[in-house]
């Protein structure tokens, strides 16, 4: 302790006190330890936020060392404000995936916006240039107007703040069910292009360097938004709402430019943003990542609010604002630029050798912590875990007792307006998906694709998940997540090189939550292990849970692949009449978990497909040589409603000329929904020029991969004729291209009662 | 009746639009502009004729829709017609 | 040539203009700050789109005082060439550089996909590698590209056939169906009426590589390029 | 001084967003809405004591920045502080 310390106001603080700030008595004994004292109020805040489960991931770090974070393309892996993976010619891509649920829940448009502020800061912090983000957003059916308010809010937040960045919104994903009416979830993803030499990293290294302040001045907003994610919603929350923070996508996007031009003249030793936890969270994690110190006057700090306590200077999040360190000299010009953009600045303190965080007001200590003990020495946790007690019967599913499908050209058009398949385009709309000139392939196929100026290559990018998976067998839901994603890449003509994951579950306080969390994460990392497929950032987020109801597990996973030729591109929809229609992989008896039960039938049980890993893996590398050697017109995965939906999809999706397919498939020993609708994993649908069969029918039976001619593309309906032994024809369906068209189009439009031009 | 309806950004909350604009009346040489903040004004042509009953639906409408009630305020002015 | 690209604070296609000019097209192009006040050098001007200032009073209300502008509006004196791209048409209406002005889409939100746009002049310095009638895909990226003006003005617009592009079907028909935003007239671009500024809210630059499956976009720039050479003895310096 | 302005679309300038919110609010049902136009009302802090000085600057503002007169009309009101 130094001399000053006499002058730290010393309140006493009640119990009460204490508990407001989320802690435990049990982590206040370790405040007295860490410090030798007790702490004041500003520190009682500080260690409050930085010990909250959002900022120190106190429930989950013990778990999350299970993912495999290495491989030879890893520049960064967890622990810094985004992962980066090496893309070859001197580059590196720096991507990760954050969640904005609660806030979008209090208000839909802000929340949202500032989420999209957020993971961009986390990206250009890095030193790169964002050039894609993908949004992940779950919300209650759209038949309560309250649900319709929460979506169209949101999505117009997303699109309000990325179009004005001028970074695309290039893909994502929505599904809908009413678990998440009282906590929908907002995921988003984030990717950026740096020189990787030039990769910037959030280090106060080097005592006697300037720290700069930069950004918006700051404002009372959102002070405690750390503490509010680590908390349940009730209807009290309602009180947090003043808490609001809103979003300035034009003084961010100064703030992105004045970045990069600090790169690009090397005048920065270390730079970080100011999420949750602001000032705070931002000064003593690049303190503790340097193993120094930071001493602060936050009288210096720009303001927005009079009378602003050194408390709340410390604890505000307001948004775009970044804090840096730089050596003695260097720092005039990085106010210059600063002045150029039109932004505030000032040097707000200097790096020490203490290893303390030490804030002062004017001449005043207000808090003296030691920094590491903040950002790496928060309390652990190792949470009892159990699967609840429903998990049985949620997993029973007895298909005896229900009738097969009658009618499947009715369902197939009920599943594709079920607005979890129908198109998304009303959303992507909305979103400017093709601003920086590098968008390929534009939202509507199975994985978004980027090219790299400068290169011959490009980056294909998807976040997928799917929390009934997950809900009903936690471990399979996480590892078909990787799988997905990956198949979703490999599609496109991707070779899978890195993944981000945002994890949204219930309270972690509760067994069955924790036990949900650690088997998901336990699929994940065995998926991506086989796959190998390095994890390389990720974020949690607990506590999505209202008036005590837990939303569904929902691990989302946001994968970035690498394809070395921009020739070698493919997409999901026919594209010539002739081609021929294969299915790579096998159908099994595979309904347990599947949209078309839930929209069916209206039930959400049963077992989830079974995921064969290697299969998988083979899957992926035979596709990929395939796509390589330019014999794929078109590729599309099998996902949520099963073999139909796909082909209907593969036939009405072109962005501007549909295609009709003549399709035979015989029965084998599965039920016909089973059959047509079942979500049997490792599965694509492929489609080939006359000319190229021998050469993919040799590829692949030498790989091992089951194959299967199931037709050809046409001018015409499609027509699948199902045929049992002898070639005996079981049932047929014949759908004109616009019915099914039509309902795949508008059906999302037309439940939020809307037009769509 | 003429309604005429205001509505502006609570307090405490950021306007970065208040803020461009302040800031481009200053390039502009209004140096004097030392803050704005940005609202709504909304104009509705109602067809009632008892004030008690409009104030209560101009109530509700405008915590339904026309304002935000988690980050604005609103305030009316009946003008009888 | 020298092709001057006005940086705004906001402006985000500034760069993809650049990429266009330099890498598609094999011409110099040059950043200018809007802080600057010459554009000496330059052979034409683009005004980028993007959102200046945050877009946050009224499109291009606030970029259009930037010192830069007094230079572009000489430069148009002068004859010189200006195309304003999306925001950069809005700022050239705000700036009164084009008549009219821009009202948020008839469906009030954002739009972001491919629009077919009918060239009704053929005869500018923008559109000369055009046939008269051609269809051209272009993309379209705004929230607010319903284009308004008084009857007079639109009547002269008419009739000094100063609007360039109309949004029309994939087969050149000019409905109300193929307008995305309400524009009246169905106008996506008019010209000034001697004929040398050009504003249209689709986005050519993101039509002008095969790799982004469309380059429909080009015809506008290589028009610009010939009669660029063609006038380069008038050319004003 | 604190200054407010009112800038509203001309009569007869179709207003996109006035007949979206009518409509909701029809939706809604407030059936008594007839019409609804929407404008934008600012508040600004002028550092300035002579009120002739400051209506000046202020119509200035206006026809500059805060009103595009093509289409819309601008008032201001000056409340002494
Ligand atoms: N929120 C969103 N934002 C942008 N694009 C989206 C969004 N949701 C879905 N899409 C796009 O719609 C298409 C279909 O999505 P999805 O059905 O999730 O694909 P898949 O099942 O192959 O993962 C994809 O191209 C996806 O990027
Ligand atoms: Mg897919």
């Amino acid at each position: 302790m130094t001399d000053q310390s006499k002058a730290l106001p010393q309140l006493p603080l009640t119990q009460e006190i204490i508990e407001q700030h989320g802690l435990s008595e049990e982590e206040y004994q370790q405040i007295l330890k860490h410090l030798g004292r007790e702490p004041n109020l500003t520190e009682l805040g500080i260690f409050s936020v930085m010990w909250s489960e959002h900022c120190s991931y106190k429930s989950s770090r013990v778990h999350l060392k299970r993912f495999p974070t290495e491989g030879e393309r890893v520049v960064q892996g967890p622990g810094e404000n985004a992962g980066a993976v090496d893309i070859g010619d001197g580059f590196a891509a720096v991507f990760k995936m954050e969640s904005h649920n609660h806030p979008s829940f209090i208000e839909p448009f802000q929340g949202a916006a500032t989420g999209v502020g957020g993971i961009l800061r986390d990206i250009f912090t890095m030193g790169a240039r964002p050039i894609a983000l993908l949004n992940s957003l779950r919300f209650g059916e759209l038949d309560l107007p309250q649900n319709q308010h929460l979506f169209k809010g949101v999505v117009s937040g997303i699109s309000s703040y990325g179009n004005c960045m001028g970074v695309p919104t290039v893909g994502g994903e929505i599904a809908f069910n009413d678990i998440y009416s009282k906590n929908p979830l907002v995921n988003v993803f984030c990717l950026g292009i740096v020189k990787k030499d030039r990769l910037l990293r959030g280090l106060a290294k080097g005592a006697g360097n300037q720290v700069l302040y930069i950004g918006a001045k700051t404002g009372r907003d959102g002070i405690h938004g750390a503490t509010m994610a680590s908390d349940s919603f009730d209807d009290a929350s309602e009180k947090k709402r003043p808490n609001v923070q809103v979003g300035d996508p034009f003084l961010e996007k100064l703030l992105l430019e004045a970045c990069l031009e600090f790169l690009e003249q090397d005048l920065l030793v270390g730079i970080q943003d100011m999420g949750a936890a602001g000032l705070t969270s931002s000064s003593c994690e690049m303190a503790s990542r340097a193993g120094t110190g930071i001493e602060m006057d936050v009288a210096k700090v720009p303001r927005r609010e009079p009378q602003m306590t050194p408390y709340e200077v410390l604890l505000s999040e307001s948004q775009e604002r970044m804090l840096l360190v730089a050596q003695p000299g260097k720092e005039e010009a990085v106010l210059a630029i600063c002045r150029k953009w039109g932004i505030d600045a000032a040097v707000v303190g200097q790096v020490t050798g203490d290893g303390l965080l030490r804030v002062k007001e004017g001449n005043k200590v207000v808090a003296e912590i030691p920094a590491h003990a903040l950002a790496e020495e928060g309390p652990r946790y190792e949470r009892p875990a159990a699967p609840p007690q429903y998990q049985e019967f949620l997993q029973s599913l007895n298909l005896d007792a229900l009738p097969d499908v009658k009618d499947p050209a009715e369902v197939l058009l009920k599943l594709l307006g079920s607005p979890t398949i129908a198109s998304k385009r009303w959303v992507f709309r909305q979103y400017d998906h093709m601003v920086g000139t590098n968008t390929v392939v534009c939202p509507g196929s199975d994985a978004a694709v980027v090219r790299i100026k400068g290169t011959t290559k490009a980056l294909a990018m998807t976040t997928d998940g799917n929390s009934r998976y997950c809900l009903l067998n936690p471990y399979l839901g996480g590892g078909l997540a990787v799988a997905e994603a990956a198949r979703n890449l490999v599609c496109a003509g991707a070779q899978p090189i890195g993944v981000t994951d945002c994890l949204n579950f219930g309270n972690p306080e509760r067994p069955d939550v924790m036990w949900q969390f650690i088997m998901a994460v336990e699929g994940i990392a065995d998926a991506c292990r086989t796959l190998e497929i390095p994890v390389v950032s990720g974020n949690v987020s607990f506590y999505n849970e209202t008036n005590g109801l837990s939303i569904y597990p929902t691990p989302i996973l946001g994968m970035v692949g690498l394809i070395e030729r921009q020739e070698a591109i493919t997409t999901q929809w026919f594209k010539h009449p002739g081609d021929r229609i294969f299915l790579l992989g096998e159908t099994k008896e595979d309904l347990g978990g599947t949209e078309y039960l839930k929209v069916i039938h209206a039930r959400e049980q049963g077992s989830p497909p079974w995921l064969d890993l290697d299969l998988e893996k083979n899957l992926h590398s035979c596709l990929l040589t395939l796509i390589r050697n330019e014999l794929v017109e078109s590729a599309h995965d099998c996902s949520e409603g099963g073999l139909l939906v796909t082909l209907a999809e593969s036939c009405v999706t072109h962005p501007s000329a549909p295609f009709g397919a003549n399709v035979i498939i015989s029965q084998q020993r599965l039920r016909l929904d089973s059959l047509l609708f079942g979500e049997s994993p490792s599965r694509v649908l492929v489609s080939i020029r006359p000319q190229h069969v021998d050469q993919v029918l040799e590829t692949v039976q030498h790989a091992g991969v089951p194959i299967t001619l199931l037709g050809e593309v046409t001018q015409g309906n499609m027509d699948v004729t199902v045929q049992g032994p002898h070639e005996h024809p079981v049932c047929q369906v014949s759908l004109p291209l616009s019915d099914m068209a039509d309902q795949w189009h508008h059906s999302l439009a037309r439940q939020l009662g809307v037009e769509q031009a | 009746m003429k309604v005429k309806i205001f509505v502006t950004l609570k307090n405490g909350i950021l306007d970065p639009q208040g803020r461009a604009i302040q800031q481009s009346l200053q390039t502009l040489g209004f140096s004097t502009v030392e803050e704005v903040r940005i609202g709504k004004f909304m104009e509705l042509d109602l067809n009632e004729t008892n004030t008690a009953s409009a104030e209560n639906k101009i109530k509700s409408m405008c915590e339904k829709l026309l304002a935000n009630t988690v980050i604005e305020d609103y305030r009316y002015e009946i003008l009888e017609t | 040539m020298n092709i001057g690209i006005i940086v705004f604070p906001g402006s985000n296609c500034d760069r993809d203009c650049a990429h266009v000019f330099s890498e598609v097209m094999g011409q110099a192009s040059h950043l200018i700050w809007h802080q600057d006040t010459s554009v000496k050098g330059m052979d034409a001007i683009i005004l980028p789109g993007g959102f200046s200032y945050g877009d946050y009073l009224r499109t291009g209300s606030i970029a259009r005082f930037s010192p830069i502008m007094d230079a572009v509006a000489e430069f148009a004196g002068r004859g010189g060439m200006v195309l304003g791209i999306c925001n950069g048409f809005q700022i050239l209406l705000e700036a009164g550089l084009l008549p009219g002005v821009m009202l948020r889409n008839r469906a009030l939100s954002f739009i972001c996909e491919d629009a077919y746009v009918r060239v009704e002049n053929a005869d500018t310095p923008f559109t000369n590698q055009c046939k008269p009638g051609q269809v051209l895909r272009l993309p379209i990226a705004h929230a607010d590209g319903n284009y308004f003006t008084d009857p007079v003005t639109l009547s002269a617009l008419q009739a000094n056939a100063q609007i360039v592009f109309r949004y029309c079907d994939r087969d050149g028909h000019v409905t109300s169906q193929a307008n995305p935003n309400g524009s009246l007239d169905n106008i996506a671009g008019i010209r000034n009426s001697a004929g040398n500024v050009l504003g249209l809210m689709p986005h050519p630059e993101r039509g002008a590589e095969s790799v982004l499956h469309n380059e429909d976009g080009v015809t506008l720039f290589r028009s610009m390029l010939s009669a660029l050479e063609k006038n380069k003895i008038r050319q004003p310096v």
